[in-house]
């Protein structure tokens, strides 16, 4: 499969005045064609941080200090503002977590899909962009198109308006969707209605989607492969069965531990101890040392270096050096 | 990568019991209070305001009573004297002494407006204390009173209630605080109606604790940054209105003195001598400057939410 | 939206009541009335009582007022003492025309530098210009519209004779009276549309904007102003009142022959009836200005629903 | 069998928006909760469950029915010491972190306020060591009893609300969605630790929750809500195992399992469409316009809460 981004050792600072944070301390992965990938994390992992910076919407004070983004074979990391418009919306667009706030309150919902069409389809006339847009609405199941065009977003559900967004992200068909937490504010219903939307739409427009959540349920239930985050780091990335199945990561296992198993009624529920890192004074050594059960004294000194287990199953921890006997969580 | 490969073997053991260090907490100690003093100490203006006007405030005491001229001693031996050593504001129409009766003026419009300003605190934090807490019919009729209240011009209504009562400090005190308090209340009673329904407040009725002590322990406490923001706001807004009344006549009558008398006095005299403008001119824009400033570094260093 | 301006209407006309009430209480308390000049006192015993009488001042005082009240309703708000046996009415719109002038000339400058100011000091954050448009907003509102007048006088009119000092002879002579005024909206305004400018330049929705990979100028007023304009108009109520407020001084300064001016004299002449029936006006005027302040700003914001049309599903 | 603590009997709770527009949150729900046991309570936003939560502590009057609270009727005429008793027996945990402890005060003082509502330490010593055995109970120490809410993560600060609680000895504690502010790590250990506290002493839950997962790890019972009423309750393995009402099933099927293999080869009911506003509520069951075996009936008449197994109720036309 071709591959269509890559992200090679990213580090992003972001300048506050309350202090510097070292929100992204080191992440690659890389995305191939027609794939969806998901990036894992709690809050505070840097995961949202990480795509941003692909986009290039890194809040005030935010920087990429080190590290490159390969798209399509191009060096986008310093591209120009003017150079970025040409790819936003056009080969990557993105979707967010919060409905409600996420769609400009005083624009027709039509104007913001057609919007999207003017900028990167000058040749569409004003007909074909509303078609084209009446069509986008249909496809993502908004029902009676035509009338709910010319209606403003709080008119809508928060389900209805999370169709809109994904409408306007793909309408110039993009090759890349980056979806940061798309379901997490909606009901479990709704939820379900949108990742079918979404598996259904990556077929029919043939787009590769990251999907940035916490909830290891929507990545089994969408994902191919699995970036694991924590404290601003890479922890474990693999195929989907081999991060559920042969995890390698105490952080990850932990996570997977957490979560109540519904087939067994009577489960003993493992909790990872204490609270995430202060990236303001990140750890020197392992982000997850302090709250590891397995920590060693070098987890505190050094940042685990990578372990490869298969051709795409890598994690970064110490356990895997041969110098640590042990060796295999599981 | 060679880096990682010359780490000593013995690091590879367990390194025992971290629970302790799981639930620290990173930065070091202090109240919320504290955090905004912080953001208000890096706001530089805002300080170099503040003690402006605590030296003037000083000031405005302490040369009327050292002087050796007083702000009504005539002496039409010299007047509108230029600016000189012995009177370093030069003198007036009636050969006063400047210098004396701006630092009185600047005292008496400080004195108005603080007390304007914390009689209006008081008649508004109350009534919307007591609008919010009560809520229902209560809250129903004294917002239509506001209601009522808020259409009227005020600065009309005090202009009458100054034409109608004898001059005096007290008078423009009283005629500001006819609808002054208007604006403390709607704010108070907004305040105090969103901490209602915060969930710590439902807690504390949950824990039996008195309406009295909700809210004297929770509502009062997380009320203050609204208070004090809008208080800074007051006093310069009540300080031109005094200045205002004087200027058009009705405020204080001679030879009493404010900045507002100075400035309508200089202003009869401006083509022979415009000092005599300028200087109180100087003095009121002075202290309205640095009341804002001040209150802006207030309510972005305690309340950022709560936009002017 | 008719029951909502029904239910305005009705609460003007309380107020409306209210201000009639304290205003002639007010009238009645005052020291001295228009009949103390020796010109009354030299006439005799019955002369006296009939002018008293011909002006209804004779009866007692709640009857006065209820007859008051009565007239006003039929839009006759008695007759200026000052300008004998003129109309109250007819001496106050003869004299609306220069403060309408002066006011729109104040607020057009104050709007067009202040909102301009404001945006690009937002977009500009902590630039040049973002620290300028606060010095500037901060001396607009600090410096009192009476003392710029009289600066702006002396300077202008008086030293370097550009314009003239004073009086309604030409357009001219309401250019210095206009900037004075126009100090305090320039600077609201800047800092209000600034602060909003700011906020919404935090919200979610640009972020999708900037995803969509649109020019930072189309961001700025498809997305950005569209949403940080409309709080202002929700400003330019307050600010109409203050420039309302300011006419009465800057209007003596230049002795210009606007209702504020108006208000002044009626002040210094103790002319009752003037003064109840500018401050009937004015009070009329300002609630007036708040309700079209409130009503635009429900039809510009899609948001709101005093229109009443429900969501639809 | 075991004590019922509380008793809730057709309990309805409307709020009046404006002329002629009723907001139905809570309408004619019933169920008891017995002693030492944990109720969940689970359903979409909207549903009521939060409503119902603060009706049962008496932080809204009842519109209709009543709530008995081992013999006291909660909304009813209470003597002082009733109320007082009632205000030490039933506590709340709450959602927001951030919002549901005082920013001004210490967590020292925020946690003793209940010891000194019902004067449970006879000294000022004696106040402040109950307080840390608090803290310890909840795993923070006396390095935190100065600090303030803002220098707390999120985890942390719902555990003090946990020990505010805690501090007079409650018989039954309402937890109003505790754990969907948080992290998944951080949700399991709030959840242990309630589970824990359960145990040592001797708490009633009523554990409210929109992830059904964890509900069903914590709760013995579980009611399930839609636009106000409860429309199946069982036990629950039961629920889990043998969903009965339509809604419980679409809602079990929606939920995205942690388990691919899993994941892969499972069918799901997709719902079409979304929840109808809850104001002015036509007479018939709610769920009509989303259920994919809606029959005639179902439009007209509103289904009763019927046990169709011993311990297994629900509320369905078509489920007899």
């Amino acid at each position: 499969m071709k591959k269509l981004l890559e992200v090679k050792n990213m580090h992003v600072s972001i300048h506050t005045d309350s202090g510097v944070i070292q929100a992204v301390r080191g992440v690659s992965f890389d995305l191939y064609e027609s794939e969806t990938l998901a990036i894992v994390g709690e809050s505070g992992s840097g995961k949202s941080i990480t795509n941003k910076a692909i986009m290039g919407l890194l809040p005030v004070g935010g920087r990429i200090d080190e590290g490159e983004v390969i798209l399509n074979g191009r060096d986008i990391t310093h591209f120009s503002e003017k150079e970025m418009n040409m790819i936003r919306g056009a080969e990557v667009s993105m979707i967010f977590q919060d409905p409600l706030t996420s769609l400009n309150p005083t624009m027709t919902v039509g104007d913001q899909i057609t919007e999207m069409l003017m900028l990167h389809k000058p040749e569409m006339t004003a007909e074909q962009r509303k078609n084209r847009a009446l069509e986008l609405l249909d496809m993502v199941g908004i029902p009676n198109p035509a009338e709910r065009f010319g209606q403003y977003p709080h008119q809508f559900s928060g389900g209805m308006r999370q169709r809109v967004m994904i409408s306007i992200a793909l309408a110039c068909e993009p090759r890349i969707l980056i979806a940061d937490e798309p379901t997490t504010a909606l009901d479990v219903t709704i939820q379900a209605q949108i990742l079918e939307l979404m598996k259904k739409l990556q077929k029919k427009v043939n787009t590769s989607i990251i999907i940035i959540t916490h909830n290891l349920g929507v990545v089994s239930s969408m994902a191919d492969r699995v970036v694991v985050m924590y404290g601003g780091r890479f922890v474990e990335c693999g195929d989907l069965d081999e991060v559920f199945y042969q995890t390698k990561h105490p952080y990850t296992k932990g996570l997977l531990d957490s979560i109540p198993n519904l087939q067994l009624s009577d489960q003993k529920l493992y909790s990872i101890p204490g609270t995430p890192p202060d990236l303001i004074s990140p750890p020197h050594g392992c982000p997850f040392a302090a709250r590891c059960e397995r920590c060693m004294k070098v987890c505190e000194k050094y940042q685990p270096s990578e372990y490869e287990f298969s051709q795409t199953h890598r994690a970064s921890c110490w356990l895997y050096d041969e110098r640590a006997k042990g060796g295999a969580l599981i | 990568m060679n880096a990682q490969m010359n780490i000593p073997q013995e690091l590879f053991t367990p390194a025992g019991d971290n629970t302790a260090k799981q639930e620290h907490i990173a930065r070091q100690h202090h109240s919320a209070f504290y955090d905004g003093w912080i953001r208000l100490r890096k706001n530089k203006a805002a300080v170099v305001c503040a003690v402006i006007i605590l030296i003037i405030a000083v000031m405005s005491i302490v040369v009327p009573m050292t002087s050796k001229y007083t702000y009504f001693d005539t002496d039409y031996a010299n007047k509108i004297a230029k600016p000189s050593a012995e009177h370093p504001f030069g003198t007036d129409l009636f050969g006063r002494d400047q210098w004396v009766r701006i630092w009185y003026g600047t005292g008496i419009s400080l004195l108005i407006g603080l007390a304007a300003a914390l009689i209006n605190l008081l008649i508004g934090v109350f009534y919307g204390a007591i609008s919010a807490i009560m809520g229902g019919k209560v809250d129903a009729i004294m917002q239509r009173i506001i209601e009522v209240l808020v259409g009227i011009p005020s600065l009309i209504i005090v202009i009458l209630f100054m034409m109608a009562l004898p001059p005096g400090i007290w008078t423009i005190i009283a005629a500001m605080s006819v609808t002054g308090w208007v604006n403390m209340a709607r704010l108070v009673r907004a305040k105090i109606l969103n901490l209602k329904s915060q969930e710590f407040v439902l807690a504390a009725q949950l824990l039996g604790t008195s309406t009295w002590k909700i809210i004297l322990r929770h509502l009062i406490p997380n009320t203050i940054s609204v208070i004090v923001i809008q208080v800074m706001f007051a006093i310069p807004s009540a300080i031109f209105t005094e200045a205002f009344l004087s200027f058009i006549g009705v405020g204080l009558s001679e030879p009493k003195a404010s900045l507002g008398v100075l400035i309508n006095n200089g202003y009869k005299a401006l083509r022979a001598a415009p000092f005599l403008l300028i200087y109180p001119a100087i003095a009121i824009i002075l202290i309205m400057i640095c009341f804002s400033i001040v209150g802006d570094g207030l309510r972005d260093a305690f309340d950022p939410r709560m936009k002017h | 939206m008719a029951k909502y301006i029904g239910k305005r209407l009705i609460y003007m006309a309380v107020t409306l009541f209210v201000v009639a009430a304290l205003t002639f209480t007010l009238m009645k308390i005052l020291p001295g009335s228009p009949f103390d000049e020796e010109r009354f006192l030299r006439l005799e015993e019955a002369k006296q009582a009939e002018a008293l009488a011909r002006y209804g001042l004779d009866k007692p005082v709640p009857i006065q007022f209820a007859r008051y009240i009565g007239n006003m309703l039929k839009g006759d708000f008695g007759i200026s003492f000052y300008y004998t046996n003129i109309p109250v009415t007819k001496v106050i719109f003869s004299r609306i025309g220069p403060s309408a002038l002066i006011g729109a000339q104040a607020i057009l400058i104050g709007l067009a530098i202040g909102l301009s100011l404001g945006i690009i000091a937002a977009c500009r954050h902590n630039g040049f210009i973002d620290n300028f448009t606060m010095v500037l907003a901060v001396l607009g509102i600090s410096v009192p519209n009476f003392v710029a007048a009289a600066l702006l006088q002396y300077y202008f009119g008086l030293k370097l004779g550009w314009l003239p000092i004073g009086f309604w002879k030409s357009w001219s002579c309401s250019v210095l009276p206009s900037v004075a005024l126009c100090f305090s909206p320039l600077a609201t305004c800047a800092r209000f549309i600034r602060t909003e400018t700011l906020d919404v330049l935090q919200q979610d929705y640009i972020v999708t904007a900037r995803s969509k990979g649109m020019t930072q100028a189309r961001m700025l007023i498809k997305h950005t102003l569209r949403n940080s304009i409309i709080p202002v108009i929700t400003i330019m109520g307050p600010m109409v009142v203050n420039l309302l407020t300011g006419s009465l001084a800057v209007e003596s300064i230049f002795s210009i022959p606007g209702i504020g001016g108006l208000f002044t004299e009626s002040v210094k002449n103790n002319d009752y009836n003037v003064i109840m029936g500018l401050t009937m006006f004015y009070s009329l005027f300002y609630m007036v200005t708040i309700l079209i302040v409130d009503v635009t700003y429900g039809l510009v914001d899609p948001r709101i629903h005093i229109a009443g049309e429900e969501a639809a599903e | 069998m075991t004590k019922t603590l509380l008793e809730i009997k057709d309990l309805s709770r409307f709020f009046t928006l404006s002329k002629g527009q009723v907001l139905e949150a809570v309408n004619g729900v019933s169920f008891d909760i017995h002693q030492g046991e944990t109720f969940g309570l689970v359903g979409e936003s909207g549903c009521g469950k939060s409503t119902l939560g603060r009706t049962v502590v008496g932080l809204y009057p009842p519109t209709k029915g009543k709530v008995i609270f081992d013999g006291i009727d909660v909304a009813g005429s209470k003597s002082q010491t009733q109320k007082m008793e009632l205000s030490r027996r039933m506590q709340m945990i709450f959602q927001d972190p951030y919002t549901s402890l005082n920013p001004r005060m210490k967590v020292m003082d925020i946690i003793a306020e209940g010891i000194d509502n019902h004067h449970m330490a006879a000294s000022r010593s004696e106040r402040n060591q109950m307080v840390l055995d608090l803290l310890h109970s909840v795993g923070l120490d006396e390095e935190h009893a100065n600090r303030y809410p803002h220098e707390f993560s999120g985890g942390q600060r719902q555990r003090v609300g946990i020990a505010r609680a805690l501090s007079v000895n409650p018989d039954f504690i309402v937890a109003d969605e505790p754990i969907s502010a948080l992290d998944v790590s951080i949700q399991a250990q709030v959840v242990n630790l309630m589970k824990h506290l359960q145990e040592t002493r001797n708490l009633t839950y009523l554990f409210i929750a929109h992830d059904l997962s964890m509900v069903k790890y914590i709760s013995n019972r579980i009611g399930v809500m839609y636009l106000g009423n409860l429309v199946e309750l069982a036990s629950s393995d039961e629920l889990f195992k043998n969903p009965l009402h339509p809604y419980t099933s679409a809602l079990l099927s929606a939920i995205p399992l942690p388990d691919p293999k899993v994941e892969r080869n499972r069918s799901r009911i997709v719902l079409e469409g979304n929840v109808k506003s809850p104001i002015n509520l036509p007479k018939n069951c709610h769920f009509c316009t989303r259920c994919p075996k809606k029959q005639a009936i179902c439009e007209r008449e509103v289904p009763e809460l019927k046990e169709v197994s011993p311990g297994h109720f629900v509320a369905c036309h078509l489920i007899r």
